[in-house]
């Protein structure tokens, strides 16, 4: 069903999901690794918003209280953790050079249309809407994966597993209206323990082999 | 009372896993073992023995199911004369062995190998033996049979100090696991079609020939890896002969007929329908092996390998006469077939016997001179001279000589080969006489080798000095030889009445026994018909005995009858040394040229480390090179490309998880 | 309630208390009795469950299914502490460890307890998820725990690869309670398991399928299934031997545990379409590859544990295969080589640890000549790797038995397959194994203090399990597999 | 009753025939190379020398030295007097049947080589070596030839054999004709003559026969030269009563016996007389040309059976 007829909050949901697509794209292509901290803090605060705006529309009380999370979790905390890391770790000038970034941000965009066109038989046409936005969501979680997959900066591979995390809160809350409270909570308790171990672990990495540069973690193969 | 025997067979299945209990305290108490688990052994033996021959005599048929397994398929257990015959098998040799052991043991106590392992695995060895012949379900049957390979294959590694041990046992293990998973396989297409696991239903089945044949053919893989049948066979000459040499004897003697107990039980009891093709396909490998084994066995220089060899030759001829049995059976001749299957029986105890009290012979010489090389002995006869009649039964007998019992097994599958004019087929009729020209060949080869090896250890002089001082060996172990020694005479002197034992089971199995063999009276065995063959072992025998003894008498009449000692003349060359005298090598040779494309020698000379120039020869069997060590290769490649998963970087590592997923949602949609 | 409560609050207590005590003997002991208590609590839980059909309640759900699972975990649980104790202690002395990482060690132990049995017992699959996640991170700290640069390598890896798996399967999640919401009309229960499996008939078909591929994949990464298993042998090689015992022995089972009551959802809402069987020929497809994949790899390692840790990806790949396979045999030959092998597999990694400490390296090459010089080491570990390899007496040999037998009957060729990959796996297992236990020993090799307790009592568990499985086990798998099958055996 | 006498008679009978044989052999021998040679009862004058002589044992022989000859000579002369020699269906022909034969032979070879390899010395091993690569290959040839006849018969009783030939007459199978061949191959062979070893020789490295006898002097040396001999003769009455059975006594008449006896003596004159003829005219073969000549007896009895099985029979 076209946008016309959707109501407006719909509109304006469908709209903060496609900019945060187009902010994942941005992250997939950022070079300089504090640039990509910023845009993932946008990225979370549209999450925030569209829960926000999906509170607005519904029934469900306690979707407010998830925008609130999310948007101190995922648009403040974890990227002031990220940064501080950074500055930390002594890498507020680091840039990383993707070898093809062309081809990538192709990939990412075949990755889009691929999940697109996996949603397509999903439901029947009354929930055009929700399947759309899973659609986005999905292409989130795999353009996440994609960029885990091409970078091999540690900082820059967390990133993406949050971005990833970004499409999942999307779907739970544009198709789902909010997963159960106590989900929502364990949810966020995982991700921050996550956040504070990729933290731990940064310095660890950095220790043992003096970078950052996760291909140089290559000891434990079994090609010779 | 009809399941006394039954319950007599299971109770030596509980003494043998007695004497491997008690066997765990010899840890602390070395005597132990000498005293009460090897005499618990013999025990053990000793039922089983009984217990076959009540069934076989009473023609009993009992079973029974023990509270163990699995909720809805306990352990069934049977006895009938098929199992009968082969608790007979075991038990005639075991109880020799324990005789035997009791002495033999003693010289591991205080060595570096731990006693544990040797009772405890003899003991589990038997029982799982034991086990194997009386079950009467799948499950059971794999339980007992990998519990047999599985104890054996610890006796193998017993003495695991020498690498070359080592890998015998692990080539051991992987062939036996190999094996048992074909067995596995074909019971399970049985009981696919027959319901159940419990040989009953498999019994009951219906199979259509396409399946048939793929039981058979599994079964005879699985069996046929067993019994180290050619080209498999490679591991056999390799695993048998490092075990301490009374478990040697029980594998070669014992374990390598369970597998013929085995393929007799699917094939012939399960199975149902026979194929003529599967007769024609046992007696071509059956060939195969007597050959293959009879002249690798002749080329062996070390003796315990020599006689492992010779298992597989033996093992050949037991698996011709099956395969002429089946022949018979699926062309409707089960008189014939009956005849087969009994000779085969025959084989198969006889082999048990003599090849067991061959293997104790060996370990006697091994005993008293650690030596196993030929090449070093020599004019052991008159040092070991109990040890050295008895062996020279062994040789006799295994060598198909009247009036012992190789001859006899042998001459029935003549006999039943001969009857080759009843089958209806040209191509079959002109294929079963080719079988026995190999079967003569085999036979006479035989002779040769075992010229070899009784005119090598116990005739001529001593090749080395630890020979020379060789000592008898203590009475229980050549108490334990002269047992076997006397049943193998007792075989060969008594054949009727030994056919009559093992006609309950051609009864059971094809519907009709062989009663004209008897029919003529104890003395005269006829298998088919006064007319067309008989033999009387027992005239023989007199007859023999009379005329030696009327020249004997003869020529001691005469004054000259005592003997001048004098140098040996040797065409009056210089008085010959030890040295001089053939070697086993040198006694093989020319049979070696005249077969020299089967195998891969490697002679010429090599400076030894004292600098002294010495002739080497190695034979190496072909079967490695062309069987084993490729399929070796596929592995560790297909492992090689394999490893490229594991390349270390995580962000490849992803890229799979990545690809995976999107694959998975491409095929599901 | 009560036997609920008293199987999960032990480890949550004990664990917060354990990051607290500083003295490492108070901290193993105190481990032991918190792991004592828990096997105490799914002991009394089993008996309840053993009355009443169903435990329910607080989102908590035991049946027949999981109930024996708990048990399980809380006996390995128990067993490994026991050996987990001297073994520390002997770390420590070695100084591979600080005093800090210690108190993390014990602490995250009774954590990791905590998420296996929250995972179990739990009726949300939003809770489910957490509990999975819970595990991850609470041993992740644990595989990097010495520090070594391989260490926190393999540390990343598992880390990075499970989140992300993870991660996947809350997507899953996701469509799963999407699925619901369209169905059931109170919203809030559309991640309990019990209610959608109720309504699971009605769940739309294209979301399910999609969905379990995600939830597939993410808990796959997690069982290990090939090609997302990489992270397995790494962070078993790596981490501490008490946890791989439980990596291998545990999680590795919840993991599995998860994907198959997934697999009864998705059954159920494919049933009316074309394709009622995907979710099984899924697994199929995942466990044989596993199996036959992790079998080659066996051929090539050099790492006692990695060699294990492979053999466990081997035996994760034939349950999943058997629970693909589905039909009541399969399943319950599947059930029963969940416990045979999580026992004997706990048992292997408590007797390398053992060996790893005499020889004082985990490289294959240089452990040589266990049975000359420490017996009870040396026959543990043949035994055992008997064990794993399949032979009889022992119970693996049953279940693969049931299983073979299973397969045989519903897809005859595959038996080839399995055959063939156990006989590699056999050979693999055993050209490593040889030198190791055989053999003269190095110089100045010397015998250790070992406790083999936990050892001896698996294995013989396991052999008991392969002579007779006792009546009410039987009865309790049957209720399980009839709870996943439909129908029992017996 | 009457039957066993004859039995027991006609045994003897081989016995007493053996060094006749020989001695004919060796004579016509002589006479076709222009020499006058020994007297035709020169070999019962040889055995009885060495009766008489004193015995001389190596000290390093053992028992079985001793035990040997007498095993030997009673093994081949059983084997013989199961061989229906001048009457036909004889009690001891039940005894043992033609693998039996077979196999006592066997046996005598057996202990032969043994006492060969028992002193010690180089030359009895080697004899002991060559003569069980002979028998070897000779023993499945003649086997086969034997399994013509005993499939042609239905029956592996030599008297069996005998009785089918006499029933259906004289009749051109050709199994039979390779069968002879086959025969005539293996028992060249077996009774070592002339061209696979030479009685008559002691050149040491080309002795087979000889070269196991060596060290055995007097009654010994007299037991083994005469088993030999009765071998010998084994192998012809086989050859000739096998295929050409006429004139065997099929009653116990006098008469017939007389008739029989002559019967076999004249048949058995003749291949004496043949065998010199070849053995004149042949040269001895090196030991490794043996395989391939007794292979050829191999075939020929292979081909026997074949040619039985698949023209005489008619699928």
């Amino acid at each position: 069903m076209s946008l016309a007829v959707m109501p407006l909050l719909q509109q304006f949901v469908v709209l903060l999901a496609a900019l945060a697509l187009f902010l994942s794209f941005v992250l997939l292509a950022q070079t300089r690794l504090v640039a990509a901290i910023h845009v993932f803090a946008w990225q979370g605060a549209l999450v925030a918003a569209v829960t926000f705006t999906v509170a607005l529309t519904g029934h469900a009380g306690h979707l407010y209280f998830s925008a609130i999370l999310t948007l101190i979790l995922k648009a403040l905390l974890i990227p002031w953790m990220l940064h501080r890391l950074v500055r930390r770790l002594g890498l507020e000038r680091h840039t990383e050079r993707l070898r093809h970034p062309a081809l990538v941000v192709m990939a990412g965009v075949a990755l889009v249309i691929f999940s697109y066109w996996l949603v397509l038989p999903m439901v029947e046409q009354g929930l055009a809407f929700t399947r759309n936005i899973i659609a986005v969501s999905l292409a989130l979680v795999l353009i996440g994966l994609l960029m885990m997959v091409f970078r091999h900066q540690a900082v820059a591979q967390v990133l993406g597993f949050m971005s990833m995390e970004n499409g999942l809160f999307l779907a739970a809350v544009s198709a789902t209206a909010g997963m159960p409270l106590v989900v929502e909570l364990g949810v966020a308790f995982d991700l921050l323990v996550a956040m504070v171990l990729f933290g731990v672990f940064f310095f660890q990495i950095r220790e043992s082999i003096d970078s950052l540069d996760v291909d140089r973690l290559n000891r434990l193969t079994e090609v010779e | 009372m009809s399941d006394s025997p039954l319950v007599l067979a299971l109770s030596s299945l509980w003494l043998a896993l007695g004497s491997s209990a008690i066997s765990l305290l010899a840890g602390r108490e070395p005597r132990l073992l000498r005293l009460a688990a090897v005499p618990l052994l013999g025990l053990a033996g000793t039922a089983a023995l009984v217990a076959g021959l009540w069934t076989l005599i009473a023609e009993t048929n009992a079973s029974a199911i023990l509270p163990l397994g699995l909720p809805w398929l306990p352990w069934h257990v049977r006895l009938d004369p098929l199992s009968g015959v082969f608790l007979v098998l075991i038990g005639l040799v075991t109880g020799a062995v324990g005789l035997y052991g009791r002495d033999y043991v003693r010289h591991f106590e205080g060595g570096r190998e731990s006693l544990i392992t040797l009772g405890g695995f003899s003991g589990l060895f038997l029982a799982g033996m034991l086990l194997v012949v009386l079950a009467d379900d799948a499950f059971v049957f794999m339980i007992a049979w990998e519990v047999m390979s599985l104890s054996s294959y610890f006796l193998v590694a017993f003495q695991h100090e020498q690498a070359a041990n080592r890998r015998a046992a692990f080539l051991y293990l992987l062939m036996a696991h190999v094996g048992g998973l074909a067995i596995l396989l074909g019971f399970g297409v049985l009981a696919a079609f027959g319901g159940g696991f419990d040989f009953a239903s498999m019994r009951a089945a219906e199979l259509t020939p396409l399946w048939a044949g793929v039981a058979f053919a599994l079964a005879f893989l699985g069996f046929g890896m067993k019994a180290g049948l050619a080209p498999l066979h490679a591991w056999l000459p390799e695993a048998h002969p490092v075990a301490p040499s009374h478990i040697s004897a029980l594998m070669s003697g014992v374990m390598l007929k369970v597998a013929v107990y085995g393929f007799i039980r699917v094939v012939l009891d399960l199975n149902g329908e026979v194929h003529w093709s599967w007769g024609v396909t046992l007696i071509a490998v059956g060939g195969l092996s007597a050959l293959v084994g009879v002249l690798f066995a002749l080329v062996q220089t070390d003796l315990k390998r020599l006689l492992a060899y010779s298992s597989v030759e033996n093992l050949g001829i037991v698996f011709i006469a099956l395969g002429l049995a089946l022949l018979f059976q699926s062309t409707g001749h089960p008189n014939l077939a009956a005849l087969a299957l009994v000779a085969a029986l025959y084989h198969a105890l006889n082999h048990a016997l003599f090849k067991s009290l061959l293997f104790l012979g060996a370990g006697a010489i091994l005993h008293s001179t650690h030596e196993r090389d030929l090449d070093q002995m020599g004019g052991l006869l008159r040092r070991m001279p109990w040890t050295g009649s008895f062996f020279l039964i062994g040789c006799l007998s295994i060598s198909a000589l009247p009036p012992f019992n190789g001859f006899v097994s042998e001459w029935l599958i003549f006999q039943s080969a001969l009857q080759a004019w009843n089958l209806e087929s040209g191509v079959l009729r002109s294929l079963v006489p080719i079988a026995s020209a190999v079967l003569a060949l085999t036979g006479a080869l035989v002779a040769a080798t075992f010229v070899k090896v009784y005119g090598i250890a116990f005739l001529g002089q001593a090749r080395s000095r630890h020979v020379r001082r060789a000592r008898p060996s203590p009475k229980g172990m050549w108490a334990g030889q002269g047992v076997l020694a006397a049943l193998c005479v007792l075989f060969g002197v008594l054949p009727t009445q030994i056919l009559g034992l093992l006609d309950p089971v051609a009864e059971q199995l094809l519907g009709t026994g062989v009663p004209q063999a008897g029919a003529n009276g104890w003395l005269w065995l006829t298998p088919i018909s006064a007319e067309t063959a008989s033999y009387s072992a027992p005239l023989t025998i007199l007859l023999l005995a009379l005329i030696a003894g009327a020249a004997i008498w003869w020529f001691k009449r005469r004054a000259s009858w005592r003997v001048r000692r004098c140098d040996p003349w040797d065409c009056g060359f210089a008085a010959p040394t030890p040295r001089m005298q053939y070697s086993a090598a040198s006694f093989a040779q020319p049979i070696r040229r005249v077969f020299a494309l089967l195998f891969l020698i490697d002679e010429g000379q090599e400076q030894g480390a004292d600098g002294v120039t010495r002739y080497r020869l190695r034979i190496a069997d072909r079967a490695r090179g062309w069987l084993y060590l490729p399929v070796a290769r596929a592995v560790d490649s297909s492992a090689r490309q394999v490893a490229r998963l594991q390349s270390g970087s995580v962000r490849l590592y992803l890229g799979w998880t990545l690809v995976t997923l999107l694959v998975l949602l491409w095929v599901i949609s | 309630m009560a036997p609920l409560l008293l199987t999960l609050l032990p480890p949550l207590i004990g664990g917060l208390a354990l990051f607290l005590v500083r003295a490492l003997g108070t901290a193993g002991r105190l481990n032991l009795a918190v792991s004592g208590l828990t096997l105490l609590g799914s002991l009394w839980l089993a008996w309840t469950v053993a009355r009443v059909e169903v435990v329910a309640g607080l989102g908590f759900r035991i049946d027949a299914f999981n109930v024996y699972l708990i048990v399980l975990t809380a006996f390995v649980g128990l067993t490994t502490a026991i050996f987990s104790r001297p073994y520390m202690e002997h770390v420590q002395a070695s100084g591979r460890i600080s005093v800090l990482n210690l108190r993390l060690y014990h602490g995250l132990y009774q954590a990791f307890m905590l998420t296996m049995l929250v995972a179990l017992t739990t009726d949300n699959l939003g809770v489910l998820w957490v509990a999975v996640e819970g595990a991850t991170l609470a041993t992740v700290l644990l595989v990097s725990l010495y520090r070594t640069p391989e260490a926190v390598e393999a540390a990343w890896k598992y880390f990075i690869l499970c989140g992300v798996g993870i991660a996947l399967a809350l997507f899953g999640t996701v469509l799963t309670y999407f699925a619901a919401q369209l169905v059931l009309d109170d919203t809030e229960s559309g991640l309990t398991w019990s209610v959608l499996h109720a309504h699971a008939g009605a769940l739309d078909p294209t979301v399910m399928r999609i969905a379990f591929v995600f939830l597939l994949v993410g808990y796959g990464t997690k069982v290990g299934l090939v090609p997302m298993h990489q992270w397995l042998p790494d962070a078993h090689s790596e981490g501490p031997t008490p946890m791989s015992a439980v990596l291998s022995g545990l999680l590795l089972n919840v993991a599995l545990y998860a994907v198959v009551r997934l697999k009864m959802l998705v059954d159920g809402s494919l049933a009316a379409t074309d394709t009622p069987h995907l979710a099984g020929a899924l697994l199929m497809g995942f466990g044989l590859v596993s199996f036959v994949v992790a079998a080659l790899f066996l051929h090539r390692q050099r790492d006692i544990k990695r060699l294990f840790s492979y053999s466990s990806i081997e035996h994760m790949g034939l349950m999943t295969f058997a629970f693909g396979v589905g039909g009541p045999l399969a399943t319950f030959g599947a059930l029963l080589h969940m416990l045979v092998h999580s026992l004997t597999k706990s048992a292997i990694f408590v007797t390398v640890g053992h060996a790893t400490h005499l020889a004082g390296t985990q490289s294959i090459e240089r452990i040589r000549g266990l049975i000359r010089t420490q017996p009870a080491i040396g026959w543990s570990l043949l035994f055992g790797v008997v064990a794993i390899a399949g032979f009889p007496p022992f119970g693996v040999f049953t279940s693969e038995f049931l299983l073979l037998t299973a397969t045989m009957q519903t897809y005859p060729w595959f038996t080839v397959v399995l055959l063939s990959g156990l006989a590699i796996a056999f050979a693999g297992l055993f050209r490593h194994l040889h030198p190791m236990v055989y053999g003269t020993a190095p110089e100045g090799q010397t015998p250790v203090s070992a406790n083999l307790l936990p050892v001896f009592v698996h294995l013989g568990l396991v052999l008991w399990l392969g002579l007779a499985i006792p009546g009410f086990l039987a009865e309790w798998l049957d209720r399980a597999t009839a709870l996943i099958t439909g129908g029992g055996v017996l | 009753m009457s039957a066993w006498f004859i039995a027991l008679l006609q045994a003897l009978l081989c016995v007493a025939l053996a060094p006749l044989l020989v001695g004919w052999v060796r004579r016509v021998k002589a006479r076709l190379q222009n020499r006058r040679g020994a007297p035709l009862l020169q070999p019962y004058a040889d055995l009885h020398k060495l009766m008489i002589k004193e015995t001389r044992v190596a000290h390093t022989a053992s028992p079985l030295f001793r035990v040997a000859p007498y095993i030997v000579f009673v093994a081949i002369w059983l084997a013989c007097a199961t061989v229906p020699l001048i009457a036909l269906d004889l009690p001891t022909a039940g005894i043992a049947d033609i693998i039996v034969l077979v196999g006592l032979l066997a046996l005598g070879r057996f202990f032969l080589a043994l006492a060969g390899m028992d002193v010690g010395t180089a030359f009895g091993g080697m004899g002991a070596s060559r003569e069980m690569l002979i028998s070897a290959l000779a023993e499945p040839a003649l086997l086969m030839a034997v399994f013509t006849l005993a499939m042609t018969a239905h029956s592996t009783s030599l008297v069996g054999v005998m009785e089918h030939h006499l029933t259906d007459g004289f009749l051109l199978r050709p199994s039979y004709l390779f069968a002879f061949g086959a025969l005539v191959l293996v028992a060249l062979a077996e009774c070592g003559r002339i061209p696979v070893d030479n009685p008559s020789t002691h050149l040491e490295l080309t002795m087979v026969h000889e070269a196991m006898l060596l060290e055995y002097t007097g009654r010994h040396l007299a037991l083994m030269e005469w088993a030999a001999w009765i071998k010998l003769l084994l192998y012809g009455v086989l050859i000739v009563n096998v295929f050409l059975p006429w004139g065997i006594a099929t009653v116990f008449t006098p008469a017939a016996l007389a008739l029989g006896l002559i019967a076999v003596v004249v048949k058995l004159a003749l291949l004496g007389a043949a065998l010199a003829l070849g053995e004149t005219l042949m040269a001895k073969m090196r030991l490794f040309r043996v395989p391939g000549f007794l292979n050829l007896a191999l075939l020929l009895g292979l081909l026997g059976l074949l040619s039985h099985v698949i023209l005489e029979v008619g699928a």
